[in-house]
């Protein structure tokens, strides 16, 4: 029975222990500033993974996010000019429109998403690479300042990143928690069929999970080109793969209904705490990503919660 | 034959001239570094040495790391004190590891990059520049970012200019078509900017051969088995209108010559880039007519150097000229009656440097378009 | 021959099966009621291996037996035919027959298909199915595939030394009576080679077949009676604990409807495949009952109303208002209120709490600009659970752990919390025990008082008969013959079979 | 019902239709695209892609989903060309044993793929994902990040030997695939495949060992990702880390469309083939009619979409996810 009941807390209780193991054997780790420019650094990652999320949790996936982003990181440096801080709006509409174009040909023709975001990503790339003229970009210093400049630097001795995401955080948990969107979304996650039959409108729901992915793969990109101050259709690459894992190993498995946007931010600690650990153990480079897939079963095998999954696929 | 033993004289150093240079402190500008106004400076004694690339599984990375190694050991510390940090093409991962190295050592870190992506050379420098670490990179930066504009701690960045040496073995293709005919080029992750220079060294040399077509280029993201497949479909495109072909590098150049030899095509012309040992020996076979070394191997450990001398305060970067903190680094053309000779006394036994003589290999200040 | 000894099982939580004795002879047809949760399912699964029972002895012929799995149980010659329907429809009919058991057609790691499907043959023939064994599964009709379930079963005669045990787990659920005869007639026959569990709600079938009943409540063994002793009355009190009321459709409580407001009007709908030519009107206060076998288009008209399905031709009104564009949430908005058959799949979202699934359907009347009042909720589950007496610890369990009957009032309470006044029933009783089933009864007379319209699929004629005012009667997609009842006329059994089939 | 009947037959051989209609198209297009010569390059392009994604069909078909063929790929390779060099480094040696070699290679990554899977009840796909990670990992760890030459003749007769106009390593794939059919349709473990993508709950309540037949069905998948990673040297004689690389969505993306349903107990090896040839064919062509290189991944994303959702069964699908 005790066993029941951590069952939910063990995703955050892994993140402490693995914070503690690598705390005892270099102490520097947990410096707070140091915490905190781990947390910050993360954080574009994290909000990729946070709208990941919404794809994971109605069953799908969303791999179209990291060509999303790719192409915001041009969009935006090439919009800067012209369009100033209006080029973070443009960059937020082209993401919806592309989370949306996904969830529509998922749920209308009847892709299934691991194809239809990859095609989709494909389309995104294109036009990354169209828009960029196959180069990498860089953002005006001045201009990116004036527009951009609050995205970047500290406020109260933490990072401007922290606050976008912990925003952003606030934000999707409110949806997630507190209106009807939410509602439905864990409607159709835990029970399609019953949300049809209670007069969901399921499509339009997927949809909407489907093109907050990509809004939020849009605005990863935006705040990863304001702070690399740069834009390529290459730029988010590596992207993609961690924050479907940070989703996973935060205890939101892809049978959706389960978990939700507060579990990617712990599991995206997860795997910013394992990548650093490679350093603070000195890890061989040529082993690192052998050691990083098998602290990575391990961790998965000691976060996702087993009961709500009938058969295990 | 000649420039290459030349080279090769100017940059190897025997052991003895090396000893005798530092102890005496008459390493060029080193000295100026050490007697000088920097030593009032608070230099880091012994910083953590670090390396960041893109991945280990590119024979051009593996040269980079081993000249990092090299110089590690010169120091007369094991080659595993160097820090590896692998960013597998990512540019997040690539600046997430420097801020949580950074953030180890306290700064008290000498940092060789390559970032990956151009745009992130910017927030790497500013990290460092801020934690008090010497940086130098190599390959990637945006044209705006420039190391004197960070006092000391951005020291340096090397560059190749590619579209010269591209240039040059492109007219050894265009030649050895006989100045006629249809080429292909296949090049590398379409917004790297050593792609972009690499096509436009052919199409410069294309100036001068107005018979010779270029039928199409496209990019094979530096992979062999991507090249392979374009190469393919190039074949059925343009059947027997190719003869010759121009690659962005070696990689995709075995893919390339793959391609051919699965058709049964033996003596298509063919120019590469990069050096890599196994490149050579084709150069040698004749199955490659050129490939332009970069010397990674020196590339790799003059970098960490420079970055290590500067954080210890062996010299003052913001006292050296900009020729000397923004540069070319060192291209050689490799045909198939050196190629061997070369690869002798070049690859399969690597000359020792002199990891202090910073700029003697170099080839001039960083032109901007 | 086969016996069970103080058998015991302990779920966290639940005491499941307490010192429970059963035993069953060669040939011996015994039935097993209970009402849900009374221990009937648990006993069933550690007879075939699914469970291990905690404490007691399973005997077979004297010898005492432990399965770890159903694998193991049917080696010791027992199977079961499932409730819910278990075949596998992607494969072929022989495929299922010898799912797990394909070895004996194997040689050198080659399958031989023809081996399989003479075999095959042989095991329909038993059960009286004449199909080609390679045909897909999911091209036979239900009653073919509860055969071809029970000929799967029966291959144990060829594998096992001894005598079987086949446990029938509500194999009528989905039957139309003279299947259920043939299957009858078919077990009669087949107990010269095994005995027979068998479970179902249905009291009269069970009387009808079984040699001797045992009656369980609370995970216990209550009475165990002799078919000839056997009266549904007494069986029924013991399984309850109560008496029935013996109006049991509440036919007492049936009023008059008002003919002047018609909520559902159908003039000449069709949907191409489905049914066609339909006309009815639905009045507040009725309950409109459409009878037919599977496949008459009963569910496809539900579908219609509720706007899951937009018909082909002719007009659908509700409230006197044609309906053009057909989806859910206009049907919602109209006061159309659904409880589909599948009730833990389509009825309640698993893993949601009880607040959550009863505001799934109207979450804009607890919410402003989108932004959900959960005190709100909170407060409209906990009045519905008492007004419906639903047993649940709190607002916040999981549905998905509560029982049928329970969850199927979450499911009432979702839509007339909503005022939803066309309430769409499918099957509402399907699975429930008796108390259950009459609190859905009381249920219905309550929302017609309160001039709710009600159109039903019932799990049974003799609930369509009890519950309706108006009975139209399908085969085929196209409307047969309109029945009105009274409390105390009512049309007969015989007179809606004739015009079924 | 004949319209039912119909519209089966359709949905069937949808992928198939799809496929002449694109080969029509190309070779409209340019006439070149329809040659023998570039029906080879086609089917060289398509042979280690179709033993891998031949592999992964049988995951599928378990309803189950399995990421882990780069790292496996990459393993297999690596091992292959370390042994068929300290061997001898000729298939006229003893090298030759480096062959199984890699196919046990491949079955052993599967095994321990399947065991975390099914023993450790982490789903396929976490688990496989982990478990590529691990794969792409060791085969780093193996080679140092260096690549291994593959000279030999007579190995390299795979792709340099041609009998009527194509390498021999298309009889391999063409070999291996009817093994892979004969396993699908003709085995119990095949069958078992389908009963577990079908309903597992059934079938295990059947006598069925489903945990059994998952993880015989990654080692399967494994031994067919080793064929490829064994084709995929011998195409460039090249065996590195990065041989694994690309083979994961593409393969995926192949298996869907042919017409296997990711949610199982739908389709096999015939449609896999079908899916290959459509996604390079598409590849092969776009570079064959002189598409410029930046739009090509968006071309290939709408007619992957494209020819999904003409040979999607819409009517069988309830909803999709």
């Amino acid at each position: 029975m005790s066993l029941e009941r951590i069952k939910p807390h063990l995703p955050w209780i892994t993140l402490l222990v693995l914070v503690l193991i690598v705390g005892i054997a270099d102490s520097n780790f947990l410096r707070p500033q140091n915490l905190m420019a781990m947390v910050a650094d993360i954080m574009p990652l994290f909000i990729m993974a946070l709208g990941m999320t919404f794809a994971i949790y109605i069953g799908g996936i969303d791999l179209s996010a990291q060509s999303v982003a790719n192409m915001t990181t041009v969009v935006a440096t090439v919009a800067l000019p012209t369009f100033g801080i209006s080029a973070a709006l443009i960059c937020i509409v082209a993401g919806l429109t592309f989370g949306a174009v996904s969830g529509f040909i998922t749920t209308r023709l009847l892709v299934p998403s691991f194809v239809s975001t990859l095609a989709i990503g494909g389309v995104a790339y294109s036009t990354a690479q169209y828009l960029s003229g196959q180069r990498a970009l860089y953002m005006d210093a001045t201009l990116r300042d004036n527009s951009f400049g609050w995205m970047v630097g500290n406020s109260f001795g933490i990072s401007h990143e922290i606050f976008i995401g912990a925003a952003l955080l606030l934000i999707m948990l409110f949806l997630q928690h507190r209106t009807t969107f939410g509602r439905a979304l864990k409607a159709v996650g835990a029970g399609e069929l019953a949300a049809v039959a209670s007069g969901l409108s399921v499509a339009r729901i997927k949809i909407i999970a489907f093109a907050l992915s990509g809004m939020l793969a849009a605005i990863a990109g935006l705040l990863f080109a304001v702070k690399l101050s740069g834009g390529s259709p290459t730029l988010a690459n590596g992207f993609l793969l961690p924050a479907i894992v940070a989703v996973l190993v935060g205890g939101t498995p892809l049978t959706g209904g389960v978990g939700g946007v507060l579990n990617t931010l712990i599991g995206t600690l997860i795997v910013a705490v394992i990548r650093s650990s490679m350093l603070y153990f000195e890890i061989d480079a040529t082993m690192q990503q052998m050691v990083f897939g098998i602290i990575l079963i391990v961790a998965i095998a000691a976060t996702i919660d087993r009961s709500k999954m009938r058969i295990v696929k | 034959m000649s420039f290459i033993k030349k080279f090769i004289e100017q940059e190897k150093v025997n052991r003895r001239n090396f000893l005798f240079a530092t102890a005496a402190g008459v390493g060029g500008f080193a000295a100026a570094g050490m007697f000088g106004p920097g030593m009032a400076r608070a230099a880091i004694q012994d910083p953590t040495i670090a390396w960041s690339y893109r991945n280990r599984t590119n024979p051009y990375w593996n040269e980079i790391v081993s000249g990092g190694e090299a110089f590690v050991e010169s120091l007369g510390m094991p080659k595993d004190a160097l820090v590896h940090l692998i960013n597998e093409g990512s540019s997040e991962k690539s600046l997430a590891d420097v801020k949580a190295l950074l953030a180890r050592t306290n700064g008290d870190l000498a940092l060789a990059i390559d970032t990956n992506d151009a745009p992130n050379a910017r927030p790497v420098v500013e990290a460092c520049a801020q934690s008090g670490a010497y940086v130098s990179t190599l390959w990637n930066k945006t044209d705006d970012l420039h190391p004197w504009d960070f006092g000391d701690n951005y020291v340096s960045h090397m560059s190749w200019s590619d579209e010269k040496p591209a240039e040059e073995t492109a007219r050894i293709l265009l030649e050895a078509m006989g100045g006629k005919g249809g080429v292909v080029h296949l090049g590398g992750i379409a917004s790297n900017n050593p792609a972009i220079e690499r096509l436009q060294g052919l199409k410069n040399a294309l100036v001068d051969y107005p018979d010779v077509e270029l039928l199409a280029a496209e990019p094979a993201d530096w992979d062999t088995q991507k090249a392979n497949q374009v190469m393919s479909a190039f074949l059925t495109r343009f059947g027997d209108e190719i003869t010759g072909v121009h690659c962005a590098n070696d990689t995709i150049a075995y893919g390339v010559l793959e391609a051919l030899r699965a058709e049964g095509i033996e003596d298509m012309p063919i120019v590469s880039y990069d050096g890599n040992p196994q490149a050579v020996q084709l150069v040698a076979d004749k199955k490659i007519l050129a490939t332009v070394f970069t010397n990674p191997h020196w590339g790799g450990g003059i970098t960490a150097a420079l970055a290590y001398h500067a954080a210890t305060g062996t010299f003052k970067p913001s006292e050296e000229p900009n020729e000397h903190r923004e540069f070319y680094g060192p291209t050689i053309m490799v045909r198939p009656d050196d190629a061997i000779e070369f690869k002798t006394s070049y690859l399969d036994n690597v000359p020792t440097y002199d990891w202090q003589d910073f700029w003697g290999p170099s080839n001039g200040q960083i032109q901007y378009k | 021959m086969y016996q069970l000894n103080k058998v015991d099982k302990k779920f966290p939580g639940v005491h499941a099966l307490k010192a429970v004795d059963f035993t069953i002879g060669r040939g011996e047809i015994v039935g097993l009621v209970g009402e849900n949760g009374a221990g009937k399912s648990t006993l069933m699964k550690v007879i075939y291996g699914a469970y291990q029972a905690d404490g007691g002895t399973v005997t077979i012929d004297g010898t005492t037996v432990r399965f770890q799995s159903p694998r193991q149980a049917m080696e010791h010659g027992i199977g079961m035919v499932f409730q819910e329907q278990s075949l596998i429809t992607n494969l072929t009919v022989m495929e299922n027959i010898f799912l797990g058991f394909e070895s004996q057609f194997v040689k050198f790691g080659i399958i031989d298909w023809k081996a399989m499907a003479a075999a095959a043959r042989h095991q329909l023939s038993k059960v009286k199915l004449d199909i080609d064994p390679a045909m897909t599964t999911a091209n036979l009709s239900f009653a073919q595939r509860q055969l071809v379930e029970l000929a799967k079963v029966l291959t144990l005669e060829e594998r096992v030394d001894g005598d079987l045990v086949i446990l029938l787990d509500e194999p009528t659920s989905v039957l139309a009576r003279e299947e259920v005869e043939l299957l009858f007639k078919l077990v009669r026959e087949l107990r010269t080679r095994a005995s027979f569990i068998f479970v179902s709600h249905r009291m009269d079938e069970v009387l009808e077949l079984s040699d001797r009943i045992y009656v369980m409540k609370d995970g216990e063994v209550v009475d165990v009676v002799d078919h000839d002793e056997a009266d549904i009355d007494t069986i029924q009190h013991k399984m309850v604990g109560r008496d029935i009321d013996k109006e049991y459709y509440r036919e007492q409580k049936q009023g008059p409807y008002d003919t002047n407001n018609v909520l559902v009007s159908f003039d000449k709908v069709s949907l191409a495949g489905r049914y066609s030519d339909i006309s009815f009107d639905l009045h507040a206060g009725e309950v409109l009952c459409l009878v037919g076998t599977e496949g008459s288009g009963r569910e496809p008209i539900l579908r219609t109303i509720f706007g899951l399905e937009t018909p082909t031709s002719g007009t659908v009104s509700l409230k006197g208002q044609q309906i053009r564009s057909f989806n859910a949430q206009t049907g919602v908005s109209m006061g159309v209120g659904y409880i589909p058959r599948e009730r833990k799949v389509e009825g309640i979202v698993g893993g949601m709490n009880v607040y959550e699934n009863m505001t799934l359907s109207q979450m804009q009347n607890y919410a402003s600009g989108g932004v959900l009042n959960i005190s709100r909720e909170r407060e409209l589950a906990r009045q519905w659970i008492d007004r419906l007496s639903i047993k649940t610890p709190s607002v916040f369990k999981d549905c998905g752990g509560l029982s049928g009957g329970n969850q199927q009032k979450v499911v009432l309470a979702k839509w007339r919390s909503a005022g939803s006044d066309i309430i769409l029933l499918d099957h509402p009783t399907r699975g429930l025990d008796i108390g259950a089933k009459e609190d859905v009864y009381d249920m219905v007379r309550e929302m017609c008082d309160d001039g709710a319209g009600i159109i039903l699929v019932a799990d049974t004629l003799e609930e369509a008969i009890g519950l309706s005012h108006t009975i139209l009667v399908l085969k085929d997609g196209e409307a047969q013959q309109v029945f009105h009842g009274q409390p105390g006329d009512k049309p007969s059994l015989y007179d809606l079979v004739h015009h079924m089939t | 019902m004949d319209g039912i009947v119909t519209r089966e037959t359709l949905v069937k051989w949808a992928p198939l239709l799809v496929l002449l209609v694109l080969i029509l198209f190309f070779a409209v297009m340019e006439p070149r695209f329809i040659s023998v010569r570039n029906m080879a390059r086609i089917a060289i392009a398509s042979a280690p892609a179709l033993m891998v994604a031949v592999g992964v069909t049988f995951i599928i078909i378990m309803g189950s989903i399995d990421l882990s063929m780069e790292g496996t790929v990459s393993v297999s390779a690596v091992v292959f060309a370390f042994a068929f060099l300290a061997m001898g480094g000729t298939v006229l040696s003893w090298a030759w044993l480096a062959l199984p070699l890699a196919l046990i290679v491949g079955a052993v990554i599967g095994l321990i793929n399947g065991l975390v899977h099914v023993r450790l009840r982490i789903p396929s796909f976490m688990a496989s994902l982990a478990m590529g990670f691990v794969g792409t990992g060791f085969a780093l760890l193996l080679t140092g990040g260096d690549r291994i030459r593959i000279e030999d003749e007579v190995f390299r007769g795979l792709l340099t030997e041609r009998w009527f106009g194509f390498p021999v390593m298309c009889y391999v794939a063409l070999l291996f695939l009817f093994i892979a059919w004969f396993i699908q349709s003709r085995t119990t473990l095949g069958r078992n495949f389908y009963a577990v993508g079908g309903g597992e709950e059934l079938a295990h309540a059947s006598g069925l060992n489903v945990d059994r037949v998952r993880v015989m069905g990654f080692m399967l998948a494994g031994v067919f990702y080793a064929v490829g990673a064994l084709l995929a040297v011998g195409r460039i004689g090249i065996a590195e880390t990065a041989t694994g690389n690309n083979f994961m969505f593409i393969s995926i993306t192949s298996v869907v469309v042919g017409g296997t349903a990711l949610w199982g107990g739908i389709g096999g090896v015939w449609n896999t083939l079908i899916g290959v040839l459509i996604v390079n064919v598409i590849g092969n062509g776009m570079v064959v009619i002189g598409l410029p290189g930046y739009v090509q991944d968006g071309v290939l994303g709408l007619l992957v979409i494209t020819a999904v959702v003409l040979s999607t069964d819409r009517k069988s699908v309830s909803f999709v996810k």
